[in-house]
């Protein structure tokens, strides 16, 4: 069959790895070494495979990838198992599958602290920041019919564009990703200068991805993962990359586990995003 | 009317005009001979400040070209100039070649202008084609209308370069018969041309010059053919030349 | 893959399919949003190109001024500066770099600034192609005006430039294309034009090859539609007597 | 001015590790895309100017449809669909050569007409009329003397085409400006990474220029 | 030598050559001349096929030219020709002009090539130039490396087009004496020409084409010249104007 992962892995004894070059779950750090959470998480990942193929060699290929490209990039078999910062919703579920959730991503407000700012509700008539091609774009639009506010809404190419544009006044929040903001505040000249407050405005499950269709690739990927829960050297990796401090600047973002993301290690699934609810 | 005095010009260390002195008056024909290189044209061009001068001075009709005060586009619209390649403006049809300058630089109003354009037209027997565009004449055709758009600015003297080296032999004659005219008529005249016919008949003065902007020789027609003993080698050498074959 | 076309008929707020393909009442489809978005590409695309026109022309007459070795120069770093700098970067630093400079440029709205920032861009390059049509021209054209007693700028207007801009065009028609292209840069800015609709609304839907094709398609058609007007262009200044402009030869 | 620029964290050891392989890359690209482009592209040239109805319709489309393609989709969809048609991926930088030769042949081809149509009709009788095929004509007479008369415009070229690797972003290849960019993010340093961009490319490009316009005064066409 | 029969060509539905015959002989020298327009250069340039014709027969040395099997590029390497504007080839040196063909198309190994170029280019006494660029000579040398180039192919016939009417006056000379030698040795040759000093010296034939590419005049040189009353009024017309001034 074609889509039988394992043995195209066992038959050239090699994998590659769909990985992210600049986000809050991995990036590089130049001349193609790839780290971060969910980096070193796939990396484990693929290890326990090696291990279950009996392969004595298998060589990993990194693909980075970006938010236009993964999932051409998974169907059409240039990447196997992509572990960056995926969302796991029920569009993607029609070209793609998921691994079981390995991380609770939480919409948040980053503001500068002296704002003023505290939530939702203060961002009327305020400009707000969020990063092209990302779904937070319509949490924000979803927000702004529920709650009936007026804002003005700019958008950054990237995530560090979004913050440049907190920095230097042009936006009054920033709503994105909580660990990406987190990353973005950290690693600015003045840390101290902005805060995440207010309410979660949404929660995504984030998890890796791989083709549809595959079940042995897929338990075997999810085996790993439960493992990596229950051995607790999930929680140790997460402690390392979001409560240490980190390269290339040795400075800690200062994210500690989330409810959400407890919740899911505690009852591993693949439920995408619709069945959850914002608390 | 035409005046230099001691002009001299280079481009950058290389000399093209030496020391060239010569007056003309009012109502002369003077022809300009020499090989190739020796500043005919840029000689020519000097007289309405098209190239600037070094050393020297150059007075029109009482005016200073070489002063850098003087309004040099009034000098210029007093000054007709025909070129070897015609140089119409190729956008533009037969009419409006002959009267934009008018209009835009004497300040003729479009009627006026087109009135006199016409005339001119006429005169040079191109009435027919005066809708079309410069590319749909033939180059004696081309000619005769840029003779025309000079004469159409009133101009007390006609500059003329090498104005049938570009025609078809058979169209040659087209030109000079309308140059001939012009002769007749008084129109003060200078003119670079190795049509030794033209300069037998019409020309009052022959002026030779030789590489390096030397006037070589600037005497009466007569004298130029008249008495090659009295010529320097270099100008027997070169009518030799061009009136051999 | 298999194809769903139905997702520009999607609401943008609750995703789901409506009975038009067009919003009702304030909601918004992806079809209403992709067609606004094409309305922003071909609205900074043709700002842009007036903006590079006017400067281009300008810049580029200068550098062909005889006697003027300061504007000449002038023009040529402007060229380079233009040229030699990815327009990415160029907008990057006008966005976030000069307005901490000078704060007054904050308030500028993204839109304006991206359409001068394209426009100069692309003014650099029209003033290269815009010098070697003026050069192109025989000598003998510039003197002829000036002999007729025409000043510079009268020369230039009624002589050197009508013919320069007539054997420009097909470079010129390239150039216009590009701007359309070159436009989808203006999402660094966020001007929400095509680009930036495609990179979110495949993220939203995603059905990224359906966005892609219909994104691609509309570019295609922005540019040919720039390509026929040129085209018509083109014919209209023909002038009659010449054979296709630029054949001089010699 | 709220500023402050800070050029600390840009290291020799940090441009290697990020911006070096970048730019060896968007060397590399330019410069197969440029000979491969000029090769392909005179090819097309030629093809439009065969006067076979057979030979010049496919060249005019394919160079029309090329040039009013935005080139970042050109690459996203032979990267996205290749594979599905042939079965098997192929890499982000194979993948990009490919494009960029097939995308830049459409612009070379336009310069290189121009450049042979700008050679007088007598030089292609001259070449006939001493026995020359049609291919030792091209070659030897006409090709010659096109390309040197088109040389600063195909530089031109060359600059706006190392500008345009920063494109291949799209497909997680990885040219100059994403080094800078990746640097700048992951530092946290954007405007610093962005203005050391500007300058790099401003050097490479100006001594590009520069020295091709040496090149040209040096083979010019005494004329 | 040379064979026309019948020739007839057109430009779309413009007709450029009527109907056109003529024979030329070994070592014969043919003048052609005629208004501009009147289709000379293109009479000229089907004799070795530069230009294809539509009707009628060519035949040059017992070869077919009008066939569509004729291996073409060997019959032109046999053919030599100048052209108006020379059309030396700009990128290469005067002896790389002299030798590229040879080597190319004859095959010749390139020692041989410089050594019969070289020959040819002492001929027409420019040996100090052979390692110049073309830009770097003027016209008539330029047009005198041409005829070098063409006879390095040793042909067996010289096509000559207007070789002088680009020229300076001065430097028409030069050419005309070049090829006045070659007539005299009694190159076979045809040549485009309006120096009518020429025609007169070396001709053995003239022939006069008048628009629409007809043939008007197919006569001797004594009978073109001496008996005008036997020509048409056409030819009468075009030779009193190319000679009146
Ligand atoms: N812009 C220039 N820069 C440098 N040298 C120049 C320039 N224009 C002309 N010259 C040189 O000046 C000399 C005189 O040129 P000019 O055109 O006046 O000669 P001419 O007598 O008119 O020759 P021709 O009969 O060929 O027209 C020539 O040697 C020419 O090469
Ligand atoms: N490629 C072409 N397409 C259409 N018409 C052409 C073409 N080439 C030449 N003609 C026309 O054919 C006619 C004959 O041209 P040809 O060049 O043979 O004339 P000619 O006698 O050599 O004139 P000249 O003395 O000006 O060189 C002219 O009317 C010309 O306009
Ligand atoms: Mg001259
Ligand atoms: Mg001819």
């Amino acid at each position: 069959q074609a889509n039988d992962t394992l043995a195209k892995i066992k038959s050239s004894g090699a994998v590659t790895l769909g990985v992210r070059e600049s986000s809050g779950l991995g990036y590089t750090l130049g001349s193609g070494k790839y780290v971060g959470f969910h980096t070193e998480m796939g990396e484990r990942i693929l290890a326990d495979i090696q291990k279950q193929l009996g392969l004595a060699k298998m060589e990993i290929k990194y693909q980075p990838v970006t938010s236009q490209n993964r999932i051409p990039l998974v169907v059409n078999g240039t990447v196997d198992i992509e572990c960056g910062s995926t969302t796991n919703n029920t569009a993607r579920q029609k070209d793609v599958a998921f691994a079981y959730t390995t991380y609770v991503e939480e919409v948040r407000i980053a503001v500068n602290a002296k704002s003023g700012i505290t939530g939702i509700k203060d961002l009327n008539g305020k400009t707000i920041v969020t990063t092209t091609g990302t779904t937070s774009v319509q949490t924000l639009r979803k927000n702004k019919r529920a709650e009936g506010l007026t804002f003005k809404e700019i958008m950054g190419k990237d995530h560090a564009d979004s913050f440049l544009m907190l920095e230097t006044g042009r936006a009054d929040a920033f709503i994105m990703d909580g660990s990406i903001l987190a990353a973005n505040i950290s690693k600015s000249k003045n840390p101290q200068d902005y805060k995440v407050v207010g309410e979660v405005l949404s929660v995504e499950p984030i998890a890796c991805m791989l083709r549809k269709d595959d079940p042995a690739f897929k338990k075997a990927v999810d085996d790993s993962i439960v493992r990596q829960i229950k051995d607790g050297s999930l929680a140790k990796l997460y402690d390392r990359w979001f409560m240490q401090p980190i390269p290339p600047n040795n400075v800690k973002v200062g994210l500690p586990l989330s409810e959400a993301t407890k919740e899911a290690w505690a009852n591993p699934n693949d439920k995408p995003m619709e069945s959850y609810e914002v608390k | 009317m035409i005046e230099l005095k001691n002009v001299s010009k280079w481009y950058g260390s290389f000399q093209v005009l030496s020391d060239c002195s010569t007056s003309i008056k009012k109502g002369e024909v003077v022809v300009v001979c020499g090989p190739s290189g020796s500043g005919k044209s840029t000689l020519i061009k000097t007289i309405n400040a098209l190239e600037p001068i070094q050393k020297g001075e150059i007075w029109v009709d009482g005016t200073a070209v070489h002063d850098p005060k003087t309004n040099l586009p009034k000098l210029r619209s007093r000054v007709g100039m025909v070129f070897q390649h015609f140089e119409l403006f190729p956008h533009l049809s037969v009419t409006e070649n002959l009267t934009i300058a008018q209009i835009k630089v004497l300040g003729r109003s479009p009627d006026d202008a087109k009135v006199r354009g016409l005339k001119m037209l006429d005169r040079v027997g191109l009435m027919a084609h005066k809708d079309k565009f410069p590319g749909q004449l033939s180059g004696g055709q081309q000619q005769r209308v840029a003779i025309a758009r000079a004469l159409s600015m009133d101009p007390i003297v006609m500059l003329f370069d090498e104005p049938t080296s570009a025609l078809d032999p058979e169209m040659v004659g087209e030109v000079l018969d309308v140059m001939m005219g012009l002769a007749h008529e008084g129109m003060t005249m200078m003119c670079v041309t190795h049509e030794m016919g033209f300069a037998k008949k019409v020309s009052d003065r022959v002026i030779f010059m030789d590489v390096g902007g030397k006037i070589l020789e600037d005497c009466s027609k007569d004298d130029f053919f008249g008495h090659p003993e009295a010529r320097q080698p270099r100008t027997k050498d070169f009518l030799n030349k061009i009136l051999q074959h | 893959m298999s194809w769903d076309w139905q997702v520009f008929c999607q609401d943008t707020i609750t995703q789901e399919v409506g009975a038009s393909c067009f919003g009702k009442g304030g909601d918004i489809t992806y079809l209403d949003w992709m067609l606004s978005a094409w309305g922003w590409t071909v609205s900074v695309s043709l700002l842009s190109l007036v903006v590079a026109l006017v400067v281009g022309s300008l810049i580029g007459t200068l550098r062909t001024l005889e006697g003027s070795p300061w504007i000449v120069r002038l023009g040529n770093a402007w060229v380079e500066f233009f040229r030699n700098i990815p327009l990415l970067v160029h907008i990057f630093l006008w966005y976030h770099v000069i307005p901490s400079i000078f704060p007054a440029m904050k308030s500028l709205p993204g839109f304006v600034l991206v359409v001068f920032a394209l426009g100069f861009f692309t003014s650099a390059r029209i003033a290269e192609q815009l010098r070697s049509g003026i050069l192109a021209l025989p000598r003998g054209q510039r003197y002829a005006g000036m002999a007729m007693g025409f000043t510079t700028f009268q020369y230039y207007r009624y002589v050197l430039l009508p013919m320069a801009f007539r054997i420009i065009i097909p470079p010129l028609t390239s150039e216009t294309m590009n701007i359309f292209k070159n436009s989808s840069v203006a999402f660094a800015v966020s001007v929400a034009e095509l680009t930036m609709f495609a990179m979110q609304a495949q993220e939203e839907t995603s059905r990224g090859i359906e966005v892609y094709l219909a994104v691609t398609g509309l570019y295609v058609v922005s540019a040919f539609a720039i390509n026929r007007i040129m085209a018509f262009i083109e014919q209209r200044a023909r002038v009659p007597g010449m054979i296709a402009a630029g054949g001089g030869g010699h | 001015m709220n500023l402050n620029i800070d050029w600390s964290f840009f290291t020799w050891e940090l441009f290697s590790n990020f911006v070096l392989k970048g730019l060896y890359f968007s060397v590399i690209l330019t410069a197969i895309a440029t000979l491969g482009g000029i090769l392909l592209g005179t090819l097309l040239a030629l093809m439009r100017l065969s006067g076979r109805r057979w030979l010049m319709a496919p060249a005019t489309v394919y160079v029309n449809g090329m040039r009013s393609i935005p080139l970042v989709m050109v690459i996203l969809w032979f990267f996205l669909l290749v594979p599905l048609i042939i079965g098997r991926p192929i890499g982000a930088e194979i993948s990009a050569i490919i494009t960029f030769v097939a995308f830049e042949a459409a612009y070379f081809s336009e310069i290189m007409r121009a450049g042979i149509q700008s050679i007088p009709r007598g030089q292609v009788f001259a070449g006939q009329a001493v026995g020359m095929t049609y291919g030792q004509n091209m070659r030897l007479v006409i090709l010659p003397q096109a390309f040197r008369n088109m040389l600063p415009v195909l530089l031109t070229q060359t600059i706006i085409l190392f500008q345009d690797t920063s494109l291949v972003y799209a497909i997680g290849a990885y040219d100059m400006l994403k080094g800078f960019e990746i640097a700048g993010k992951n530092y946290g340093r954007p405007i610093e990474a962005y203005m050391a961009a500007a300058v790099v490319y401003f050097v490479i490009c100006y001594a590009l220029s520069w020295s091709v316009k040496r090149l040209h005064q040096k083979i010019a066409i005494i004329r």
